[in-house]
């Protein structure tokens, strides 16, 4: 693999900074390069947020993401805004709940009931960014499901490790669906 | 740090500094919060307690200054951190511990500016503040890491040339090296070489605070230590006191000057220089897409380097001298309207052509913009 | 209580952040919360017009009681 | 009045919604200012707002009025030279407990020893907001925030002693939940002569609150209605019933020749000689 | 016990004599300071002394501890860092009215609040000595200095009440001339953990007094003696009788946890866990 | 001034900067005392009032900074004075001022630093940090006056420039200047070009506070006169407000600098340069010893001129480039470690030497020093 | 009323500054000024070794009572 | 005359930046170039004053004194410590009162009981700086005595005006006395 760049999208309260920290810290447990970024609002809260991941094998220089090959959108306004830089062969994974109108494009389109999921089934909504997470991991194969895990429990608050454990469980199992399909 | 696996760990810059920090020995923190260098703060306030150390948050940045300075004077090795506004607040005891020779180091995170700017937005616009902020002529060094690695060995590299060269150091992060996250490995405390302020040797008696050494630094007594000695922001003569005469001043600040310019060794990063008919000259985190772009220009068969100067103060003059007889044209990409292409500017002389690069929209410049400029000069 | 006539009650759903201010301290219990959080003009007619939701609001998203020509 | 009035009146309605977070205090407090002025009946054309740096010194720029959005901790120095300059206008300061107590205190202090005409309004949330929730110095001791992960060590001011002792000539303090009574307070601080002050306590749900458990921003305003107590039955409480409890409403209300009058006085003077 | 063996201990003899003017009060002040250090017998080695900028800020460099003359206004916040960095060390400051009541305003108020334990005179002259003369914020109502040809249209603060409403443990008022009150209230402020401080009221004849042709230093020590009214006796009089006067002595003493001793709690929990 | 005789009058630097400001039409001035600046407050504490105006002396530099924005806003002509460390502490607001185009004057009398220094004795160590001493990519517009005469003409300038650029100008005095006294013929009020900041035509609705006119100024309406406009030191759009864009950051951060530095006309003085070998570049006091070396160096042959730059930021980089083609050798001689030098080397560009010469013992270069080193050079 | 008994009282000479202090407040007066208005010891029978002058003495110039082997 | 240089020195308080002012002033009031500048001690008060006057018939540019040709010194340590900057044909006038041991000179040296006549003649010490500028510009012919008297009038507070015409009466005659000599 030469350079992976992926973006997670949404709006802040989602928690797609955390959501990008795992992956970054989870590809650095596979001994990988990794840089994690993120766009901080005028106010850093509310509005649209943004994390931005490269795993790699070698060095990484320029540490932003610019075209990158995953977009994650958990919101349509993110949707909307990022698309645009998907690259042609890349793949869009969106959030069903958040986005109901897809856009056109080249990109291979995965369109999830995240946070629907996340409620339905563990009846939170703020463990949405892991069900993301599992579900984006499973079908770009960035990081080991293993030390995804691994990564998620180190990072999540103590007491959250097992309902964090099942939103991975049940992203992984989205993602292979569609995998599948 | 704890563990001592050499497992690397995923960091922002900002926590990297703070890592470095302890690493280095801090014992005392006084800051006041802002955007983006607020996680030093938090991060130590956490954290400094768990080593004995002290944390404090001051009304304001300049009561964050003098604490960092009185807390060293007492023997403490002290920081404060923060960011534009913060820094312009600073600058007044800042030469105050340039004056004397009070040790410590002085974090800025660089956000947009001027003013309030985009508090949350990159940019490198302090770079020229870092060394002229304070009135009057005064030494001055500042480093600027590139990544988060380096944010803390140079957090590290800032106590001890602190110690050293008795100087406030200034650490000067960007925002993106400040809140970018990247795997790092922390050095084990054994394989860190630190610093310690020169202690007297002389009984109290005939202790002289400001009678240098050779390296043109004197040794240092802490408060409370029996030596009872005079520290003052006025021109002093050896004994520390103030005779208010020009002479005292004239030797005084020239000494200050020179124990950094004579004895600080600049810290330069060259990369494929050695053949290079183009050179990039970039720092912090623009010098991450300078390596990309000369990269890039290397495969394209341009014979292009990068000179990343890692002490921005005192400016690694002779490495760009050497530099302008060497290259044909010299690219200055930096995120501000021009600064460091001041000084290239200066020590290029002539000899090579130096072109600028400036952006100041809040956003990190690419290596295809540096390499654009590579092709346009080439 | 309240006045028996409906009153006039406006949310600016646009600027309303369902905090729930209006519907925990309404007086008269005079909104539902929405699935969102926001509040549903439920029992207009149960208003004293006290003007407390209208004040309280964080967002100024409520207005009592009509435009210019209400009554207060 | 209606607050569509209000809003067309005394907002620049195209800013709207604000920025800040559901349930914030600060919205109520901007709500009980305009209502003040709207009481003064200020003439929108003379009245300028004054802020500093912060979430709550976002405010002016909702207002429709000369607005002035200063550096960290300044707002009232830089109002002290607009009123100077311009005494015909009204120069109303809004400023949070960091921006005026932190940085801002001698700014403070100094403005209130002069007595200068202005009335501050401070949006008091025991807490940095805008920097995502280190303490102030209104933080109450072992409160928790990101820079006092064990406990505030720190004591906070009774401000509006400290102001009292520092010479200004109307002190009050109302909270967001008391919004009837904090407009009255703040009207009465505009239209009282000297310099005003009013600190209103308020919630920062999402940092103070949320550090803290204290709750939804409901149970912050519960919080309030239950601890805040009016001056008057204050004073009828033993002491120790009002542990862990604050008065509310006018604290102090004097009279001294007031700064920019006094100065006017010399002009006329040198004018007469 | 004679001055001389009080220089011999406490002075930098090779200093002396002082740059001050002839009849200048901070002379006594300085003494009074260094008999107060003597009655507490501190350890020379163990004390450090801090100043800002002023005339009264050049007392440290002639007393024999470790002294640090910082800049304008900064004292209090050099001197907390010192005494958090190595809280064994008794630490005094000594500053001007202008240093700590101008622009060291804000970092006074805060020492108070957070009851951290320094020792803090300040020389109140009613002027700024050093720069020639400008108008202080505890130079009187219309009284004339440079930058007040015209009266001065500030009022001045009440220091000491500030302080008390910042929430210092200790508070005092003396003059020079009384001068042995003024060492039991320095001494007792050292003493004392926390917040001490203690205004002393002084004269500068060279500026203040000439300006305000208040005569000789002799003239301006009776004014101090007639218009200082020691608290007990002034709790006797009745309001008109202290028009004019100033209360001096203890004015505050309280108890309230130190700043450094809470950290240092916090430092020890950290350690058990 | 009163009487209009063309009498010499006997007067300080400082006495004729407080003169030149009240003919400037300045109504609003904040301060707080510090050496060597203080005689300016002081001499407008006693004439403003006298003039309908406002004088106050502020609880610090930052607040008088403030004040003297705030009243500015309000339409007052409006200034501060001070000194070193003054001039450290107001640095933030001086940005502000920057960047919310608010029109001011801001008097540093430069004094002997770092830090306390000397606080009675004249350097000229605050050079960079006029340009440089605030965060942030920043205009800035400084004037150097060299004699009585000129510190009362500058002044009147600087006010002209600051209302015409809306922006912070900065009036460098040194002590010598500040403090000598010389006779000078203050100008009559008619003799005067008072210029005015423009005022917007566009009636409350329209009003687009910072949409600029083509010479990159907008129209500036005063608070009270029914704008209702607003003003921040973020970054912000044509409307004042702030959307936090790096776009607009771009956009205004640009404009802010070309405007003065598109239309901003760069003052100097040539004197004997046509025919020059070796030239002097000197400002403030300095340049009256340099002008004397020039004549001496002249009685011997050489030939020598003088460059003196009155306007020393923006930096008069076009008349030392075009100098540095025509001498052999530049010698700059400077009450500091070499600041001035800077800059000059950078225009210099390797076509003529740069020699410095500085002084840091608190006195006054001399002409016979620097006619040595015109010697040394030739 | 004074021990009857000469006190011994020093005056630093090079430190006085002649501001008088010491004369106008001694309550015996026990100085007379010199010419230079410094403190001439006239009358060191009456001391009563109140210590005032020397606490007041702004130039820490005067000793009263002899060296550290004073009574006090 | 091309260029004058003079040097006025003492203690503080003894009104020399005054004099200097005054002499300044004098000369601008004759047409002439004049610059005063002054030293400050580090305190700015007590200790040593000095005042320097330079009157030219052309532009004066450095404004400082070096060498100048006349010396007053109304203190003993300000006349050995610029003795020897004083130029070998200039003039040194000192005030006996203060002055006790003149130092070897090639200088022309004029004792004058300046202070001494200040107090006996007038009660006032405080014009000796009046009387020694009377006897200064009669000696050197710096400036004219009727432009010397109207400067000091403009520039001595009011209702002492009397009291500084006379002082600078005694001034001119004891000048006149010791060039009549
Ligand atoms: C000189 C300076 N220091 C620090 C900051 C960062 N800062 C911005 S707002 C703020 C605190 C705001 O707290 P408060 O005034 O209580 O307002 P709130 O956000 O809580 O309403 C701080 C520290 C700054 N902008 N400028
Ligand atoms: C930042 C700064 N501002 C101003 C000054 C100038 N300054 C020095 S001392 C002083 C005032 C001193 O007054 P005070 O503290 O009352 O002391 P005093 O001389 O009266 O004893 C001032 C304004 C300075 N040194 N630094
Ligand atoms: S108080 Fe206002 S913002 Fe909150 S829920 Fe009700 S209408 Fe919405
Ligand atoms: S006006 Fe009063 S009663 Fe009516 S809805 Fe609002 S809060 Fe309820
Ligand atoms: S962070 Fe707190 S103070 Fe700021 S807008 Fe949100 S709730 Fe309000
Ligand atoms: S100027 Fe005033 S305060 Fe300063 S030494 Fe002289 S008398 Fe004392
Ligand atoms: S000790 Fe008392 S009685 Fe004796 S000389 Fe001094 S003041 Fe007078
Ligand atoms: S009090 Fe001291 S300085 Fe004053 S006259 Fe007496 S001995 Fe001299
Ligand atoms: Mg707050
Ligand atoms: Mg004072």
């Amino acid at each position: 693999m030469a350079q992976l760049e992926i973006r997670l999208s949404g709006f802040g309260g989602q928690g797609l900074i955390t959501a990008g920290i795992i992956l970054a810290d989870a590809a650095i447990r596979e001994g990988k390069q990794a840089v994690q970024s993120q766009s901080y609002g005028p106010e850093a809260r509310g509005g649209a947020s943004k994390a931005e991941v490269i795993i790699s094998d070698t060095a990484i220089d320029y540490p932003k993401v610019k075209e990158p090959s995953v977009l994650l959108a958990m919101s349509q306004e993110a949707c909307d805004k990022y698309l645009e830089s998907l690259r042609d062969d890349g793949i869009l994974i969106i959030d069903s709940y958040y986005v109901k109108k897809v856009p056109e494009t080249r990109a291979r389109v995965y369109s999830l009931p995240i946070t629907e999921l996340a409620r339905e089934k563990l009846g939170k909504v703020i463990v949405a960014n892991i069900v993301a997470l599992g579900a984006t991991v499973e079908i770009t194969g960035a990081v080991g499901q293993g030390t995804l895990e691994e990564a998620v429990l180190s990072r999540v608050p103590g007491g959250t490790e097992e309902l964090n454990r099942q939103a991975l469980a049940i992203g992984f199992q989205l993602g292979r669906k569609q995998l599948e399909k | 740090m704890g563990e001592n696996e050499r497992q690397a760990v995923l960091m922002s810059g900002n926590e990297a500094c703070v890592e470095g920090a302890l690493l280095a020995g801090i014992n005392f923190f006084a800051g006041y919060p802002i955007t983006p260098s607020t996680e030093i703060a938090e991060g130590l306030a956490e954290r400094l307690p768990r080593h004995g150390g002290k944390f404090i948050q001051m009304e304001d940045e300049i009561a964050s200054m003098a604490a960092v300075v009185g807390a060293s004077l007492a023997g403490a090795k002290a920081m404060t951190a923060t960011s534009g506004p913060g820094f312009s607040l600073k600058q007044e005891n800042i030469g105050f511990a340039a004056m004397a020779e009070v040790p410590c180091v002085v974090v800025n995170v660089q956000r947009y500016g001027p003013s309030t700017g985009l508090p949350t937005s990159p940019a490198q616009g302090d770079i020229m503040q870092a060394r002229w902020g304070t009135h009057g002529d005064h030494p001055m060094i500042a480093l600027m890491p590139a990544s988060v690695q380096e944010s803390l060995t140079l957090t590290i590299e800032a106590f001890n040339l602190a110690e050293k060269f008795r100087t406030p150091v200034i650490l000067l992060l960007d925002e993106v090296v400040g809140h970018m996250r990247e795997g790092i490995v922390p050095p084990r405390k054994e394989e860190i070489m630190i610093k310690k302020r020169k202690k007297p040797t002389a009984p109290p008696e005939e202790y002289l605070p400001y009678r240098a050494e050779p390296d043109g630094v004197p040794p240092m007594a802490n408060f409370g230590d029996g030596y009872r000695f005079h520290v003052t922001g006025l021109v002093h003569d050896e004994t520390g006191f103030p005779r208010g005469r020009g002479s005292d001043g004239d030797y005084l600040v020239r000494r200050l000057t020179n124990k950094v310019k004579n004895h600080f060794v600049p810290m330069v990063e060259e990369y494929l220089t050695e053949d290079a008919e183009i050179a990039v000259v970039a720092c912090g985190s623009v010098a991450r897409s300078a390596k990309r772009a000369v990269n890039l220009g290397r495969e394209q068969g341009i014979k292009v380097g990068l000179v990343r100067p890692i002490s921005i103060w005192p400016f690694p003059e002779k490495a760009i001298k050497d530099l302008a007889g060497k290259v044909r044209a010299i690219v200055v990409p930096e995120m501000n309207l021009g600064q460091v292409a001041l000084e290239v500017e200066r020590c290029a002389c002539g000899k090579a052509v130096v072109y600028r690069l400036n952006r100041i929209d809040a956003e990190l410049i690419t290596p295809d913009e540096i390499l654009a400029k590579i092709q346009e000069v080439k | 209580m309240g006045t028996g006539k409906k009153v006039r009650i406006d949310v600016n759903t646009d600027w309303c952040k369902g905090c729930g201010i209006c519907i925990a301290f309404c007086p008269k219990k005079v909104f539902d919360p929405l699935p969102d959080n926001k509040p549903k003009v439920a029992r207009p007619e149960d208003c004293i017009e006290c003007m407390l939701c209208e004040l309280r609001c964080p967002d100024l998203a409520i207005n009592v009681g009509g435009g210019s020509d209400g009554r207060k | 009045m209606a607050v569509k009035e209000l809003l067309d009146r005394y907002t620049r309605m195209e800013k709207l919604p604000h920025i800040w977070c559901p349930g914030c205090g600060h919205g109520i407090i901007l709500g009980s200012v305009l209502r003040a002025i709207q009481r003064q009946n200020l003439e929108p054309d003379k009245t300028t707002i004054v802020s500093g740096i912060g979430c709550s010194s976002r405010a002016p720029g909702y207002m429709k009025f000369d607005t002035l959005h200063t550096t960290h901790g300044r707002a009232l120095a830089f109002a002290t030279g607009v009123k100077l300059a311009r005494p015909e206008l009204n120069v109303i300061v809004l400023s949070g407990d960091g921006d005026c107590a932190a940085i801002g205190g001698n700014h403070l202090i100094h403005a209130a020893r002069r007595n200068i005409n202005l009335t501050t309004v401070v949006f008091n949330n025991s807490i940095y907001g805008m920097t995502s929730g280190q303490y102030s110095p209104l933080t109450p001791h072992k409160r928790f925030a990101t820079t006092a992960p064990y406990g505030n060590v720190d004591h906070p001011f009774d401000l509006c002693q400290l102001v009292i002792a520092a010479g200004a000539t109307y002190v009050a303090r109302g909270t967001a939940y008391h919004t009837q009574m904090l407009i009255d307070l703040i009207a009465k601080g505009i239209e009282r002569k000297g310099f005003s002050f009013i600190e209103v306590v308020t919630q920062c749900p999402t940092y103070y609150g949320r550090k803290n458990k204290l709750g939804s921003a409901i149970d912050m305003l519960n919080w309030q209605k239950e601890h805040g107590v009016p001056v008057k039955a204050a004073a009828k409480l033993p002491p120790e019933k009002m542990e862990g409890k604050f008065v509310i409403g006018e604290l102090h209300c004097t009279q001294r020749p007031e700064y920019v009058e006094e100065y006017q006085r010399i002009i006329d003077r040198m004018e007469r000689e």
